[in-house]
């Protein structure tokens, strides 16, 4: 069954990520701020799913919400918070910071409305069923250079990680 | 309201942007690093967002490839992250990245 | 995250609180209501992340003050008494008392009644292995052999209540010989359980010995050497694992079993896996010492010529036993009266525990229940 | 109405799942059913551990709530749901509520793409293995937020070990996975399939099961898959986080009652789900045991029995039991019981004779039997093994199961390409 891009799963799955982002960045608690995280990227992996994406919402639940932010979760629970949930929570920059923040919104505003004629009316159309084989197609043929660089970069993040984290090597 | 109603490329689009702009916002305010790292997550998903609304939208998959190798990336990204963030708690045992300012002495 | 109650000696556990990725973070508190520290024991681990850089044992949470009861019981009554502190083996505990009382008062069990306390004396040990067994098994996960060795027990506690009537706290033997003659069909029943436990014993051996995950989780786990053990006055199986042939049934043999034949089994390494192979392998020693018992069972009277009161001379005497668990020895003090005028127990849990700290460290928080295990220890003996 | 009726009835000359064919009727219904289907098979198998289990232990297990303790699972039930729930006052209020309902969620969320035929599946996805990896990975999730939210250390330790111990074994189980999934590729296009109903399909027009593929590389695959799962499931010997005899209850220490007992139907939902993907994945899904050795019509006709037989071996073990019975008053009620539950399975089995039912149902027996199987092996390591040492497990995960998954994976796929241009030149 082909995902029906309604409007209702749209702003649904819009609205849950919205709240979820500014649950990230204003709790006190990186716990609970972690788990807005995984509810939005949950979010978003059914948003993959609307826009015909299924392997990349796949990646994204298994990876991100499995793997990434089991990680967080891991750490933030290795690393005692007590002390910084009593502390200030924003930093002394933040006025600067909401500025900056603030312009770039301006930006991305004016972008947008300038550049909308640019977007197609219509989406071009899509298949959903072989999405997987054709992902892989791509991966093994013309990007096969970039996988390779990219489980290149992991060793070495891997390598990095554990050089880091342990005590004694 | 006709335009609300029919979802298009440009909705996902400031979907994506909204959520760039917290990441943003959570990176340049926030003092907890763990936190700080979770922003810049949100700002790659971002990205990622985009990559496949587009994506979408001309039809060809090379979008979704790339949001694939963004993902690897931060998979990447959040292994170092958390391994200087542990280094780091260690030294000094706290999370605020106020207080990492080694190189100011 | 530290308890401010602990109270701490030996192992400066007083440092200030540091999060938990640090060395000498986190100090975890496992029982007294802990489910692996069979019973009351408390134990305050100092952990590096789950290594263990030291602990402490806290006791004294069934401390019945048997020692003291002693004082105010004639030396008759306080019999029952001491079959209460290690009730798991509680024939043996009866044995050890009467055994030091005889001394003395200068009198000699006859022989029927020495060779009805070594069958008896011996299934305990069984029994009490047994025991071990299935807990060890339990807190390292397996959970089958448990039921497997209670199953066995029960016909020991089977012959006991048809000796004595009970089961548990036995309060088989008198000072002098015993109290019942054995019942009709006695010998017959031992000898049938004899029969019925050696095959027992090797479906015991075939659910562990080999098991990979049990020989993973026992071998050079709880590693002690020979010189530790004696320093620490450590007995029983957990010293013969470490290779010291030292068992006071041959070494300062009591009852009589000089008369018997049988081997000292002994280990090597002193780790887990070896205290396990030398605990069983002293079962079927035992098997082997009731076969001859019970083959060779005399004729004859069974109570010495003791006093209706038991009125020893002044004096003292020390007098110990091989319990299941390690050496059990009495230090009785009499004044002339009807009253001992002090009673100390070196009860070998006690002693054995001491070796805990040692055992652990280095090794991780489930090696601390196996090792917990390994020792064997009941905490009615323990405290007291 | 008429039109409802015709949506309704539209769906049953399908050869499609409802969820393919994008029949919500229908989807709501399978929902249902794998739902309830679930459920009993959660209670049944809370009787069959205890009572298996009591056997390999020389007892007799429950034997007072109705016949046999059959009843004993509804009388837990109702005891967990009656019982306080007590929520510690230092605790999280909200993740600690939300976190056995997460477990629950993702532990069930799975079986929307498990194929218990080629069309009774609630729906088919094009990524079903991936989806099914995934959401079982979410439990972590639910277990991490219940031991920290917790507050306490034992759940906190607990926790721990078990998101460390999934994570490192879903690697594992990954390549596994992949092994298996490389084997869908032998065709003539050369593409494979991730979707779940596809993988069976690639193992029957192959004509073997994957755990057979390439002797001994898919039995290889199939052993990381079966270790791998035990250690996901968190049961023993893998159960490090839930050792009672040292971390007391682990993760779920400080839950009772009802919220307890949505750990407890998570952790036999996730069993159960996780069997699945390995009946899936090797052992040829819903397909009936040997359909090269004894294929012919004849022999599709005496397997097409074996469903209502079983319901009737089953039946004929409750009369034999009935029969034994103390023939005492007091047991009249139990006994009664006994036999009226034998009538129900016979009835079940005779039912399954008729041919038309016999033909729908067949693939579902055969998928859950081999599900049982897999059930079975559970209860057996249980009975038999001690518990693994965190480091011990970690070694195996990260030094033995990675190791081999990747050569497994790497050797797969050697055959296969030689397999490929022997073949096809």
């Amino acid at each position: 069954m082909a995902p029906v891009a309604t409007p209702f799963f749209f702003y649904l799955l819009a609205g849950i990520m919205l709240i979820g982002g500014v649950m990230v960045i204003t709790r006190k608690n990186p716990v609970h701020s972690a788990l807005a995280l995984i509810v939005t990227l949950l979010a978003q992996a059914s948003i993959y799913l609307m826009l015909y994406a299924p392997f990349v919402a796949g990646v994204q639940i298994i990876l991100y919400a499995g793997g990434i932010m089991v990680l967080f979760l891991f750490v933030i629970m290795l690393v005692s918070i007590d002390r910084s949930i009593r502390e200030r929570q924003f930093n002394s920059q933040w006025v600067v910071g909401l500025i900056a923040a603030t312009a770039l919104g301006g930006l991305f505003i004016a972008v947008y409305t300038k550049g909308t004629s640019i977007f197609p009316e219509h989406a071009l159309p899509m298949i959903e069923n072989d999405n997987t084989q054709k992902i892989a197609t791509m991966l093994y043929g013309q990007y096969m250079f970039a996988f390779e660089i990219a489980s290149l970069l992991l060793l070495v993040a891997i390598i990095g990680a554990v050089v880091m984290a342990k005590k004694r090597i | 309201m006709e335009s609300l109603l029919h979802i298009s490329t440009l909705h996902y689009l400031v979907l994506g942007a909204a959520l760039f702009l917290l990441g943003v916002i959570g990176v340049l305010t926030r003092r907890n690093v763990v936190i700080v790292l979770m922003s810049i997550e949100l700002i790659l998903n971002a990205v990622n967002l985009n990559l496949v609304a587009f994506s979408r939208m001309w039809g060809g998959l090379h979008g979704q490839v790339f949001a694939i190798f963004v993902i690897t990336d931060a998979a990447a990204e959040a292994a170092v992250g958390l391994g200087i963030l542990i280094a780091f708690f260690r030294n000094k045992e706290t999370v605020n990245i106020d207080e990492v300012n080694l190189l100011k002495w | 995250m530290t308890d401010p109650n602990t109270t701490l000696s030996h192992l400066d556990l007083e440092t200030p609180e540091k999060p938990f990725l640090d060395a000498n973070e986190l100090v975890i508190n496992m029982g007294p209501q802990h489910p692996a520290t069979h019973g009351v024991l408390r134990v305050i681990l100092r952990l590096d992340g789950e290594k263990v850089l030291g602990l402490e044992c806290v006791i004294g949470y069934l401390h019945r003050g048997v020692e003291k009861i002693g004082e105010h019981r004639t030396y008759t009554m306080f019999n029952p008494y001491v079959d209460r502190m290690d009730y798991v083996a509680a024939v043996s505990n009866g044995l050890g008392y009467c055994e030091t009382i005889e001394k003395l008062l200068n009198v000699e069990a006859p022989p029927r009644a020495q060779h009805v306390r070594v069958i008896l004396t011996e299934l305990n040990r069984i029994a009490s292995h047994q025991l071990w067994l299935g807990t060890h098994a339990l807190d390292i996960g397996a959970i089958t052999p448990l039921f497997y060795t209670f199953r066995d027990r029960e016909e020991i506690l089977k012959i006991y209540e048809k000796y004595c009537g009970a089961r548990l706290t036995t309060h088989a033997f008198r000072i002098g010989g015993l109290q019942y003659e054995t019942y009709a069909g006695f010998e017959q029943e031992v000898k049938n359980f004899l029969t019925f436990l050696k095959p027992k014993i090797d479906e015991y051996e075939e659910l562990l010995t080999t098991n990979r995950i049990w020989v993973e989780r026992t071998k050079n786990i709880g590693k002690i050497s020979a010189q530790d053990c004696i320093a620490l006055g450590v007995t029983g199986p957990v010293l013969r694992a470490s290779g010291v042939k030292w068992d006071l049934r041959k070494a300062q043999p009591y009852a009589n079993y000089k008369d018997f034949d049988f081997e000292i089994p002994t280990g090597q390494n002193g780790d887990t896996y070896d205290r396990y192979l030398v605990r069983m392998a002293e079962m079927r020693q035992s098997v082997h010492i009731i076969e001859q018992a019970v083959n060779a069972l005399p004729e004859g009277p069974i109570m010495a010529k003791v006093p209706k009161v038991i009125k020893p001379a002044a004096g003292e005497v020390y007098h110990s036993i091989e319990a299941p668990k390690g050496e059990l020895g009495y230090f009785v003090v009499s004044d002339g009266s009807t009253q001992p005028y002090r009673v100390r127990v070196r009860p070998p849990s006690f002693v054995n525990l001491q070796a805990l700290d040692v055992m652990c460290r280095g090794q991780l928080v489930a090696d601390v229940i196996a090792v917990i295990g390994t020792l064997d220890i009941v905490l009615g003996e323990v405290d007291r | 109405m008429g039109a409802i009726l015709q949506y309704v009835q539209s769906y049953l000359s399908s050869d499609k799942t409802p969820g393919a064919a994008g029949n919500m009727f229908w989807a709501f219904v399978y929902i249902m059913l794998v739902f309830l289907g679930l459920s009993v098979a959660v209670i049944a198998m809370n009787w069959l551990e205890r009572k298996i289990l009591a056997h390999m232990q020389v007892r007799l297990g429950p034997m007072r709530v109705g016949p046999h303790g059959l009843l004993q699972p509804i009388a837990d039930a109702i005891k967990l749901l009656l019982k306080e729930d007590i929520m510690p006052a230092e605790a999280d209020g909200l993740i600690f509520w939300v976190a056995p309902f997460v477990v629950v969620l993702a532990a069930f969320t799975v079986f929307v793409v498990v194929p218990f035929g080629p069309t009774h599946a609630i729906t088919d996805m094009n990524i079903g293995i991936l989806f099914m990896l995934g959401v079982s990975s979410l439990s972590v999730l639910g277990i991490v937020m219940a031991g920290w939210a917790s507050n306490s250390h034992y759940p906190l330790i607990g926790a721990l070990r078990s998101s460390a111990q999934m994570v490192s074994y879903e690697v594992a189980m990954g390549l596994a996975v992949v092994s298996a999934v490389l084997m869908t590729s032998l065709n003539a296009t050369g593409t494979g399939t991730l979707s779940m109903i596809g993988i069976v399909q690639a193992q029957l027009a192959q004509g073997e099961w994957f755990i057979f593929k390439f002797f001994p590389l898919g039995l290889i695959a199939f052993f990381i898959f079966a270790v791998a799962m035990v250690a996901e499931t968190n049961r023993a010997p893998f159960d490090l986080a839930e050792a009672e005899s040292e971390l007391t209850a682990g993760f779920h220490t400080e839950y009772s009652g009802f919220r307890w007992s949505l750990f407890f139907l998570a952790e036999y939902s996730a069993m159960i789900a996780v069997s699945s993907i390995a009946v899936t994945l090797w052992l040829g899904g819903w397909l009936r045991p040997f359909p090269n050795l004894l294929s012919g019509s004849t022999w599709n006709e005496v397997f097409s029995l074996v469903p209502g037989a079983t319901f009737l071996f089953f039946a004929a073990i409750c009369f034999y039991n009935t029969a034994r019975m103390p023939k005492h008053p007091y047991f009249r009620v139990q006994t009664i019981g006994l036999a009226g539950f034998g009538v129900v399975l016979g009835l079940i089995g005779l039912v399954l004779f008729v041919p038309a039912v016999s033909s729908r149902v067949q693939d579902i027996f055969w998928f859950s039997a081999k599900v049982a199987g897999f059930m079975y092996l559970y209860i057996w390591y249980r009975g038999t093994f001690p518990r693994y040492r965190f480091d011990q497990l970690m070694r195996m995960g990260w030094k033995v199961l990675l190791p081999m998954g990747l050569g497994v994976l790497v050797l797969t796929a050697v055959v296969a390409l030689l397999q490929s241009y022997l073949w096809h030149p």
